[in-house]
């Protein structure tokens, strides 16, 4: 269905939702890449207009990949709530855009909307949003989910320690681990990508982290980060495994080529909850997404990223995760250009994963072969911070020496919490001041010193 | 005054490459540990535009007396090739040319490719062959000369090996340059290569360099998942490198 | 003096410390058109390493600019303390940024510490720092004055209402004025561009503010922001000039070329001092400056545009000043590219401005040359919210009609505002109560509907 | 719901081209305000891109018989004239000799230069000329032929007042374009132009354009100027347009 708009005397026409979507989305790399992107900024501004007019009704009439041939399509049609939608049922995407930003967009009135919405709206209507739009919704959208701590509380910002290690040497991860412990950091989970496939790494990884954490009665959850085939042997072997990772997408192509579906998903999350390893709550999964990866994977069915990327959200909330997060400048530059793109990128993903009702986090970073640097990140950190991101990625300098590029350090989460006065999670604050790390977001000058370390350190 | 704060956990640095226990100042990193990384990350920037030593390559393979061909993808720069992944994919119209007269019924291509990094190929590339030297000289299995790929995604693997008519690709590539390891080398095999394989259905090695996976630990992980992939006439998701299917 | 340092066994040598602080300043076009900029981002790394090595008693033993010739060098030698300077005088510019950061340095040490600091070392020093570094030590830096209303308290951001128009109509202007006024704006100064030059604007302009605000009691002050010799003819004819107004910068050369010397800038701080109009305080001068200008007028002796700017705040605390503000994107690309340089300029000069003790503010904004949008402004204008910065400008839409550019909106500065906790300048606050304007931040809904108008909106 | 809360002065707007009375959506401003900013931006970056129409002023010029010279500063594209402003400022080789064999002495020239609004130059150029006519025509002053210039800055005008052997130049210039005005004109008086004067030295009338000062305002303060110009014997911050010098 053609969507059209005049402007000085001429006709413009979009041929399809798609279409349109992809016009009006910011200028980025990925979507020119695609041949999807708008081709001037006028055409781009005049097809955010035509958007503003879109009822969103025509979401769910006009599905953008068809249900039937789409899993991922068939399962948010479905879980899509009519009652909940029945507020806005009137309103075009212009008309949600005014009204989150409205006082009448109380923090009750958005969680009450949360399964009203379709992706595809929150993506709609994202694209007809300036950054300072998108930071002054999601703030309002706090999502809070627990496991071993509670994650997502107002005045609180959580973060992932990344001890990763490029051939998963026990000893240099928890090197990593300490470290970061030690700077007030691993609340939302310490979470290592195993360098190696299959079953081993994912065993022996999760069973040292599960000593840690009982050795120092840390509250919070490990995951190991391997395709989650390798994460649900494991858990038939009897591996402590507390969070259960997977890299999702917005489309069953693209899930199809992480090799995943919704049944696998299903699957590992039923022999995660069988585990009953929380302790304060039960969300356990753990979902990583990105701007680019179905365009990579030629599985993105003629959408923009962006508009794709909101679909993996759709799908996440399927099984109430404790984490969430986007990876949004990882991939490269094909995607998301340069810091400019990234960041609002960055701020996109996290204002529609809120809205979509997702314990949202954001790896803040880059590759080398972007043109972005720490200053950028800097700046998304700070900005995501005012946003209320539910976490970040704390790494040792910032710096991954296996996964080769650059995210944010302990040291950027101490930065962002001072300057906006965010906490980490209760739990695990009261962890830190008991273990005489950090007091009121001050790290102690003599923490660390009369740790006892774990033996694997003596041996060598 | 004093300023910076170390961290008395210093000694955990020889147990990895990680940068731990830099201090603080604040909250914030020391200088110091900033202007490091601040260099690393315009050296790896310049990583990434450097070409493999491909005339060290060449001598290398002569010398163990290895067949090659030379390819290249559709992406005519370096500048194009990193926005434009889909031309890294495919093969140039003469690569084509050049791979269709040599081919044959192999069991397994081997593919140097750049990637990102050419230090990688450059650095670690022969090294790895040798370490599979042992196995590629004495097995039974046939092998396809070897290709020398430039501007290739990994995904030109699956054109290699179906133009060559080879039973499996085991492309060696470059990984996007890291500021600790602007070399570090990946290998992709992917069974019954074609256009439009799948990632889920290619097994990956990954962190191959001195300072990561070894070259020997690496080729004993590239024979497991050989014979695996033999085994179970797939390679992906489905074939764990755990799982012992060695003759 | 060279400067050298050794990289990979080869050795780096910067001729002087000129060369060696332009070549350590992060990317940005003023510095490639003026021939001094590094030639790659490892040269700029090095040049970093290198001045990280510098003591601070070079800037004071090698002035980059004569004294002999430049009465702006003259000022800025003179006005350094030794005593304030003690504390630091051992001092590397590398330890000096690692001093500003760490927990020592409190707000008091950072004030005592204002007069021992030439521009020169505070530019070096930002020069070493990330954007997080520079937003981290600014907010410790609170810097308050006063007239009728008190800028720059903790927690507080006003706005400057920049009610312009292109022929300088006083209907027009008071449009503007009002409409800033019921969105909240104007509590650091309701501040004129008058379009025309010479004497009359300046005398009809200030007239009708100064009637303004007494018709509405408006605790703030005007200003008419015309050439300081128009402002000065303009009191002598007893017009009701609040704050003087000018633009500088920092050789005597670029003041030169805006018609200016210290003798001028004396002459017109003692004139608006014997007005005695203020109420809660005296400091009255308003400067705006920008880095780029120099360049322009050729005027820059060789020095990047970051470092002569910082010297321009050395001139600007001679008056103590009640507003300065940098106006960042305002003259176009060739001196700040796009919205990356814009973002990192904006919070340099703040940070700046603030350790040499100025109620700094800022014009987000940019031109219609630049690569930038309002993205990058809500970006930028969070950040400095953070920063703790003293004012941004309050225009109707963001667009101004006659200077041709896009800064802050009204709603921009409500935005901020509310992501971030701030309120405007105290009396300012009790007055949008008193007149029902707005409480607690939020804008009633009545506003402005009882309100009487002006008379010279019903003449037409 | 009522979302959009409108202002109740919305009666304002007509005494200002200025966004006033917008109303707002809690603390932002409504989509159709910021949609017509973005538009309105995408057009003025546009309109930086944009050449004046030349050809109409020839004509126009020919019409009302005025003789013109055709030259360019060394800014090569616009592009570069963005990033160059100092290129803006100097004639190309080829231009100088132009002038040069006009060269006499004059006491003004009329420059018209594209500067960043191509469109001020074809919207307000003629008009503002035609605005200054009568004087143009009855003065005694000797006037040199018109001088159009392309990827300009103001102080070209400086080197072509020299050139020409002008004791005052007149810079008829696009400013740059703004979201509510692309067309924007600014009028520039140098005395004694050369290589090197300060913006101190000239005076500046600007927001010449239909929604911003008239032609007629504007031909009455170059009057004004011009004579004071010519009394004080120079211009700059120390001549003021309130002045009256006029004979
Ligand atoms: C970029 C990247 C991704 C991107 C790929 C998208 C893209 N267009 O580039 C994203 C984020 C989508 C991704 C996803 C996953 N990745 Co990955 N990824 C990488 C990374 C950081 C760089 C790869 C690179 O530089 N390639 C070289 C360039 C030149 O080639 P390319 O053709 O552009 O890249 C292709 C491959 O890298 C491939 N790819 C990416 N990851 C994986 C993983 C596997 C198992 C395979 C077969 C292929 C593959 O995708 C790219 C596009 O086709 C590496 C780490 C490293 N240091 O190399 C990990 C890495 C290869 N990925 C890894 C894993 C585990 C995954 C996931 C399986 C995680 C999960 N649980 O879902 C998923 C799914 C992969 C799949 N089947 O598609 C592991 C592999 C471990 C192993 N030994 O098998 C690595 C080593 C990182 C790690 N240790 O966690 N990944
Ligand atoms: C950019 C700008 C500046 C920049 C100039 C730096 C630069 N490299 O561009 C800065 C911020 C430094 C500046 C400073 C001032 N400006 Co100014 N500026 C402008 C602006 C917004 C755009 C000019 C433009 O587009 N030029 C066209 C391009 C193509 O030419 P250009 O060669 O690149 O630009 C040159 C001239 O614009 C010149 N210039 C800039 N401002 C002024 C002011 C005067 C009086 C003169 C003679 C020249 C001049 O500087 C540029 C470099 O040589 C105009 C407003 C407008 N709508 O045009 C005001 C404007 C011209 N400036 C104005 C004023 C008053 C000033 C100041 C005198 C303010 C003060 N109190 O100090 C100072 C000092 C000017 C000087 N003597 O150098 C007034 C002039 C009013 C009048 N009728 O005389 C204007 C109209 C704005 C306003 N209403 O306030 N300005």
């Amino acid at each position: 269905m053609p969507y059209s708009t005049t402007h000085r005397g001429l006709a413009h026409t979009f041929g399809d939702l798609k279409t349109l979507l992809a016009k009006a989305t910011p200028l980025r790399s990925g979507d020119v890449l695609a041949g999807v992107a708008a081709e001037s900024q006028v055409e781009r501004v005049l097809a955010q207009r035509t958007l503003a007019e879109v009822p969103l009704t025509d979401f769910l009439e006009h599905p953008l990949i068809p249900p039937e041939t789409d899993e991922v399509s068939g399962y948010l049609l479905e879980s899509h709530h009519p009652a909940a939608f029945a507020p806005i049922r009137g309103f075009t995407v212009g008309e949600l855009r005014d009204f989150l930003l409205s006082d009448e967009a109380t923090p009750q009135v958005l969680e009450n909307l949360t399964w009203g919405l379709l992706p595809e709206m929150v993506a709609a209507t994202s694209k007809l949003m300036r950054n300072q739009d998108l930071i002054s919704v999601a703030r309002k959208r706090r999502v809070v989910t627990r496991f071993r701590s509670t994650i997502g509380l107002s005045g609180r910002l959580s973060t992932r320690i990344q001890p990763n290690h490029p051939s998963d040497d026990v000893a240099g991860v928890l090197a990593s681990t300490l470290d970061g412990l030690l700077y007030g950091g691993g609340d939302a989970t310490i979470g290592i990508n195993p360098a190696g496939d299959g079953l081993k790494p994912v065993v022996e990884l999760s069973t040292v982290l599960d000593t840690l954490i009982r050795r120092y009665e840390i509250p919070t959850q490990s995951c190991i980060l391997a395709h989650v085939t390798n994460t649900i042997a494991a858990m038939e072997r009897g591996a402590p495994i507390d969070l259960v990772f997977q890299s999702i997408g917005g489309s069953q192509a693209l899930n199809k080529g992480f090799g995943v579906d919704i049944a696998l998903l299903d699957e590992a999350h039923a022999a995660g909850q069988s585990l009953k390893r929380g302790t304060v709550g039960n969300n356990l999964m753990y979902f990583e997404t990105g701007q680019g990866s179905a365009l990579s994977a030629n599985a993105h069915h003629g959408l923009d990223q962006q508009t794709i990327e909101a679909r993996a959200y759709g799908l996440a909330r399927r099984y109430q995760p404790f984490l969430v997060n986007t990876v949004v400048g990882f991939i490269g530059p094909e995607y998301l250009y340069d810091g400019k793109q990234i960041i609002r990128a960055g701020l996109e993903d996290h204002f529609c994963a809120k809205l979509l009702g997702l314990p949202m986090g954001c790896d803040v970073c880059y590759t080398n072969h972007a043109e972005a640097d720490q200053d950028d990140m800097d700046t998304l950190l700070t900005l995501l911070g005012v946003a209320g991101v539910n976490f970040v990625m704390g790494l040792p300098g910032a710096d991954d020496v296996m996964l080769n590029y650059q995210s944010t350090s302990f040291h950027d989460a101490l930065y962002v919490r001072e300057v906006l006065g965010l906490r980490p999670a209760p739990e695990f604050e009261a962890w830190l001041l008991r273990m005489n790390i950090a007091h009121d977001n001050r790290l102690s000058d003599s923490r660390g010193k009369a740790l006892q370390l774990p033996e694997v350190f003596n041996a060598r | 005054m004093d300023i910076k704060k170390p961290d008395s956990w210093t000694h955990l640095r020889r147990f990895t490459p990680a940068r731990v226990a830099l201090g603080h100042v604040g909250h914030a990193l020391p200088l110091e540990a900033v202007l490091d990384l601040a260099l690393a990350h315009a050296e790896a920037r310049d990583a990434v535009w450097q070409e493999p030593d491909w005339e060290r390559i060449r001598v290398g393979l002569r010398q163990s007396g290895k067949a090659f061909i030379e390819v290249q993808s559709t992406a005519p720069s370096r500048q194009q090739y990193l926005l434009r992944p889909d031309w890294g994919r495919n093969l140039s119209e003469g690569s084509k040319d050049r791979l269709d007269s040599q081919r044959g019924h192999y069991d397994l291509v081997l593919c140097l490719v750049d990637g990102l990094s050419g230090a990688a190929i450059s650095e670690n590339a022969l090294p790895m062959l040798e370490a599979l030297g042992a196995w590629l000289e004495h097995t039974s299995w046939s092998l396809a000369p070897l290709v020398l790929a430039r501007q290739g995604r990994v995904a030109l693997g699956d054109e290699i090996g179906a133009a060559l008519g080879a039973r499996m690709t085991l492309v060696l590539i470059g990984e996007r340059p890291g500021l600790s390891s602007p070399d570090s080398l990946g290998l992709y095999l992917t069974y019954a290569p074609h256009t439009g394989n799948l990632d889920s259905q290619r097994n990956c090695i990954s962190n191959v360099r001195p300072g990561g996976l070894s070259y020997a630990e690496a080729a004993e992980t590239v024979r497991m998942l050989l014979y695996g992939a033999k085994a179970l006439g797939k390679t992906g998701v489905e074939l764990k490198p755990d799982v012992k299917y060695l003759p």
